[in-house]
């Protein structure tokens, strides 16, 4: 009976600033009842010409630019440009610079899961989480501001090493944090991860298939929490990941359903406490040497050739294909980023779900709006 | 027994069981910060700006990287700050000094409106005279007031004629001596 | 108000204090005597909880919450007041129908301060049927939020509507069945019986005198908070899933009362379970008697006043805290929480709270 | 797999189509060249070879080198580990006209955002499809990629500089 009820669609537009989006983009959603059946996005309102921006700035001056590819995990994105560098001029990086480079690898992959915690806690309406979460993420952002001098843009890698080597004290302080984090993420579990309404907001919602994951290209811990057990850590190692003992964690549909909201939240976590043992690793173990093969010079010129970097991003795979035409600029500076595929599939699994899933698909999704439009 | 009714009311007792054994749960983890209990579960707001509770410029770290300032007794005129800077805010006009070892920076701008604060023009200036304070107040009322200025300002056209004068002067007594 | 108020009633109670309030008709003092509730007792509740829910949220996410606004920030909520009085409507546009549900969704809500009980010489309404009586405004109050939320002409603002009427009634359900019982236990509905039958010692208190009556103290409490759509069961209301529902496009003065109102919602019926299940304003150590006999007939008033509100304050700390660690459920999950968990333990609680009452008259 | 094997391979099943084995990078990584036309045949041939199984389009990069526009096709397996980059030139004609390309999504539909974004920005019209839009503001003009592009002073009466309070520089940029 009730099923053959049909009311009139009805179109809602939200967007293309809301709190409920990642960032600025527009849905135009058609809706049944409160049932949506189809979902138009509207992305690009973050276009800001980033590759554009490469090509007109020398060498040295794009790694500030990396940053900016996705202001929430800054760091990879200058990782995936220095390595794509350093590939085509043969430079290679010292042991420590690489060591420094781990570190910051993985500090930047929990700060953006934590950060991740903090969109779907916000999402279901768990305030007091959203605020632990954030007064832990605050000391990883002091650690980078210890590094760098930045919190956010970190600009810290060069090509062929880092910008400066680790201030006193900072190693200690990576392992204090990680000790402590791990006390944080039992206390999230009991707070939170397993509690009976939030696995019933978020099991079984937003399913993604396997089938739907291959077919979209989907990386990251979105496709492990799908069943795709593809890590570029592991697949392309790069900066010694392959000498590092790690799991890469995937979903496996404990609250619902395969690929759902809580695997994808349940992954992530899981990741944060195997970044949480690399962290420990390596940074028992940072190696005494030098922290740059060269410093920072203007006119600094990338030899003819081209490359392409592979990098795990706290969202997924993230490309670089670097073009130079042995020059002081980039010939052109192209970024595969994890987003996109993770936009082209959320019209497909909202599909016949109610607008209250809404934001926590999209959040449980961890869009980056300026990765997408770059 | 599976499927039969008295299987389905137990599941039912055990879904309303855990619902509310997950608040209970939750609240007991919650309720230790309502008394600050332990070192971990203190209060962590810092008070900004009115009382300043820490964070205070001298709290920051070495690295910082705050407003940008520039020793202009020890600035080269180089520009080489200007040429790596990656969004183009900074602005240096020099022009031949008193002598020939060193320029007159008669202006030296930089415009915070647009700067990004990475650091590159620090690490790239030789005589370190460019460089991060731990300043990170930088508000104003006009768009105008975020530009800083640390030339030595234009000189006037007497003053031009007069250094090159004494110039010519110093190469005169470098030759003939 | 054909029934003439009892003799200590507030009103006799008033009418006898001074010439002048003798001279003055009764409904003149009814009246006033409204006015002075909602002012003295109603807003001051707000402002206090509002301070305290704040204060202890924030003692529970480890930060300092208000503090700026007079010592500790416990002027806080005057300043929200004030700010939220002076903002400008979004639109230039007058929203008569958003206007006037407006006004029935307060009208509703405000009539039942005419019934709110809050101590034993403070009743104004006490019929055989007074407890049902903020029930009735409840539903009242559900439907002018429901047309306020159409009027808003927005699909948030209609979908908010659709899931306030949604909300009420699953939460009503119970919540009458929990009402019920304890007028089995008391033996009638009149709020001074309700309250008679609890005396000053917690284990003679309706939700602890036994097992099934305790069962319909968290059911009311509960089916309260899904009514009335409360945290964490403001899924009608909720700035996230549905851009704040109702809310969506109400401003500044419109947006405080409303605020208000809800809060005011919540208030009352943690009032009435106060005052149905958790002992009312009976006074601890048989205070009350020794200080009637003593003729001090206003302290009594104002100390059972007290005792209560501080009761209820107690109970409505322990909801917010509860709401604090809770994510917010889907309104399905809402209304399916009120209909297939509340709805079938009220049931359960008003069969054994027969039994239980009538096993002595048992053959 | 040897990149020798896959070219084999490819000539196998879509003759004439690639045109040669070329360096990519150091380390002796190797793309293959082919023939603009045939792509899409040889994604068709790659992912339904039961051997390679080339399922996944990691990335479509485009890149302009004086000319011509470089489509390098990042394409690897999720089963067999396979991994391999092909690449194509498409000339350009003019300044603002569209090139043509075919397009991919029917092998791999992972292509869509890659190719969206390309044919915004690089002006390449993929398949029989139009050029699409989602990125640039509608009515925007030029394919911003392109090495010639200029960049407008203003859209729609919006200036989108504002004069610097400190001038502009002739330093480092090379639009300057």
């Amino acid at each position: 009976m009730l099923e053959t009820l049909r009311t009139d669609l009805t179109s809602w537009e939200i967007g293309p600033y809301h709190g409920a989006l990642p960032g600025p983009m527009r849905m135009k959603l058609r809706i049944d009842g409160e049932i949506i059946i189809s979902t138009d996005l509207e992305t690009g309102f973050l276009h800001r010409g980033l590759e554009k921006a490469f090509e007109l700035h020398p060498w040295p001056a794009t790694v500030a630019y990396a940053d900016h590819l996705d202001p929430e995990a800054a760091f990879f994105g200058e990782l995936a440009l220095c390595l794509a560098v350093e590939e085509i001029s043969g430079l290679d990086c010292p042991p420590r610079a690489q060591a420094i480079r781990v570190l910051l690898s993985e500090l930047s992959r929990i700060s953006a899961h934590l950060g991740y915690i903090v969109k779907v806690g916000r999402a279901v309406g768990a305030e007091t989480l959203i605020h632990y979460v954030l007064r832990d993420r605050e000391k990883i952002l002091d650690l980078f501001e210890l590094l760098s001098g930045a919190r956010y843009s970190l600009n810290f890698l060069r090509f062929g090493g880092v910008a400066a080597d680790v201030t006193e004290g900072f190693i200690e302080r990576v392992l204090e944090v990680a000790e402590l984090l791990r006390a944080r993420l039992k206390e999230y579990n009991d707070l939170f991860t397993f509690n009976h309404s939030f696995l019933l907001r978020t099991a079984g919602v937003g399913v993604i298939t396997r089938e739907l994951a291959l077919q979209s290209g989907l990386t990251g811990p979105n496709a492990r929490a799908a069943g795709l057990a593809f890590d570029a850590r592991k697949a392309h190692p790069y900066i010694g990941f392959d000498k590092l003992d790690f799991e890469v964690p995937v979903g496996r549909g404990e609250a619902g359903r395969l690929g759902d909201a809580h695997d994808r939240f349940l992954v992530r976590l899981r990741e944060l406490s195997q970044s949480l043992e690399i962290l420990k690793d390596v940074a028992e173990t940072v190696p005494e040497g030098e922290f740059s093969r060269m410093r920072i010079d203007r006119d600094f010129e990338v030899p003819n050739g081209e490359s392409y970097a592979r990098v795990e991003s706290s969202r997924g795979l993230l490309g670089c294909h670097v073009v130079s035409d042995g020059g002081r600029f980039p010939a052109r500076v192209q970024f595969r980023v994890p987003t996109s595929a993770n936009l082209t599939l959320l019209p497909e699994i909202v599909r016949g779900l109610a607008i209250e899933d809404l934001p926590v698909v999209i959040a449980s999704l961890d869009l980056c709006l300026a990765e997408a439009d770059r | 027994m599976r499927g039969s009714v008295f299987s389905a009311i137990r599941e039912y007792l055990q879904d309303v069981y855990r619902r509310f054994q997950s608040i209970w749960g939750s609240l007991i983890t919650a309720v230790p910060y309502l008394w600050g209990v332990g070192e971990q579960r203190k209060e962590v707001t810092e008070q900004y700006p009115d009382p300043v509770s820490s964070r205070t410029a001298d709290d920051l770290p070495a690295r910082s990287r705050g407003l940008l300032v520039n020793d202009i007794d020890r600035c080269t005129g180089c520009k080489e700050c200007e040429k790596i800077c990656p969004v183009q805010c900074i602005r240096v006009d020099t022009e031949a000094g008193a002598d020939q070892s060193k320029l007159w920076v008669a202006r030296f701008d930089i415009d915070y409106s647009k700067c990004v604060f990475c650091g590159l023009c620090v690490e790239v200036c030789h005589p370190q005279s460019l460089v991060h304070s731990k300043k990170f107040e930088g508000s104003v009322y006009e768009l105008k007031d975020l530009v800083a200025s640390f030339g030595r300002g234009f000189v006037t056209a007497e003053q031009r004629a007069k250094w090159a004068a004494m110039r010519q002067q110093a190469e005169n007594d470098e030759v003939f001596p | 108000m054909s029934a003439l108020p009892p003799e200590n009633s507030w009103i006799a109670f008033l009418a006898n204090s001074s010439d002048l309030a003798a001279a003055l008709p009764t409904w003149l003092l009814a009246a006033l005597g409204l006015v002075f509730i909602y002012g003295a007792i109603i807003l001051p509740s707000g402002a206090i909880m509002s301070y305290l829910d704040r204060k202890l949220s924030a003692d529970f996410q480890a930060r300092v919450g208000p503090n700026r606004a007079g010592p500790a920030g416990m002027l806080q909520p005057l300043a929200d007041l004030l700010k939220l009085l002076q903002k400008e409507a979004s639109s230039a546009e007058w929203n008569w129908r958003e206007a006037l549900w407006l006004g029935v969704h307060t009208m509703a809500l405000y009539s039942t301060v005419a019934v709110i009980p809050l101590s034993s010489s403070a009743l104004l309404v006490n019929t055989d049927m007074s407890a049902f009586l903020p029930l009735w405004a409840a539903l009242v109050l559900a439907l002018g939020t429901m047309l306020l939320g159409f009027s808003q002409g927005s699909v948030p603002g209609w979908f908010g509507g659709v899931r306030v009427a949604a909300q009420a009634l699953a939460g009503a359900f119970p919540a009458l069945i929990a009402v019920i019982c304890a007028g089995i236990h008391a033996g009638e509905f009149r709020w001074s019986t309700l309250a008679g039958a609890q005396t000053a010692s917690p284990l003679t208190w309706t939700a602890l005198c036994d097992p099934f009556q305790f069962i319909a103290f968290v059911v009311f409490v509960l089916g309260g908070l899904v009514m009335l759509a409360v945290p964490p069961m403001d899924a009608a209301l909720s700035t996230q899933d549905i851009h704040g529902g109702v809310s969506s496009h109400l401003f500044g003065r419109r947006l405080s009362l409303f605020r208000l109102g809800r809060f005011y919602g919540f208030f009352l019926w943690s009032v009435i379970a106060v005052v149905i299940f958790l002992g009312a304003w009976t006074l601890p150590f048989g205070l009350a008697e020794l200080l009637r006999e003593q003729g001090r007939l206003w302290l009594v008033l104002a100390l059972e006043v007290g005792w209560l509100l501080a009761k209820t304050f107690v109970l409505m700390l322990l909801v917010i805290s509860f709401a604090r660690v809770s994510p917010r459920g889907r309104v399905d999950q809402v209304t399916d929480f009120s209909w297939k968990v509340l709805s079938p333990f009220a049931l359960l609680a008003l069969i054994g709270t027969a039994l239980w009452s009538g096993w002595g008259y048992l053959p | 797999m040897e990149t020798a094997a896959l070219i084999s391979k490819l000539n196998k099943a879509v003759p004439g189509a690639v045109l040669q084995k070329a360096r990519f990078g150091r380390g002796g990584k190797h793309a293959i060249w082919i023939e603009a036309r045939s792509i899409a045949a040889v994604a068709e041939a790659l992912s339904s070879d039961p051997e390679l199984r080339l399922d996944w389009l990691e990335n479509l990069s485009v890149a302009q080198l004086d000319e011509a526009l470089l489509l390098t096709y990042f394409v690897r397996s999720r089963q067999t580990e396979v991994v391999a980059v092909l690449r194509a030139t498409l000339a350009l004609k003019s300044e603002d006209e569209l090139v043509d390309a075919p397009s991919v999504r029917t092998v791999w539909p992972m292509a869509v955002p890659f190719e969206r974004e390309a044919s915004e920005l690089f002006g390449i019209r993929f398949g029989k499809g139009k050029r699409e839009t989602g990125i640039l503001p509608k009515g925007w003009r030029g394919f911003p990629l392109r090495k010639s592009y200029v960049f407008p002073q203003e859209f729609f009466q919006i200036a989108h500089s504002r004069p610097s309070p400190v001038g502009t520089s002739d330093g480092g940029s090379r639009d300057a």
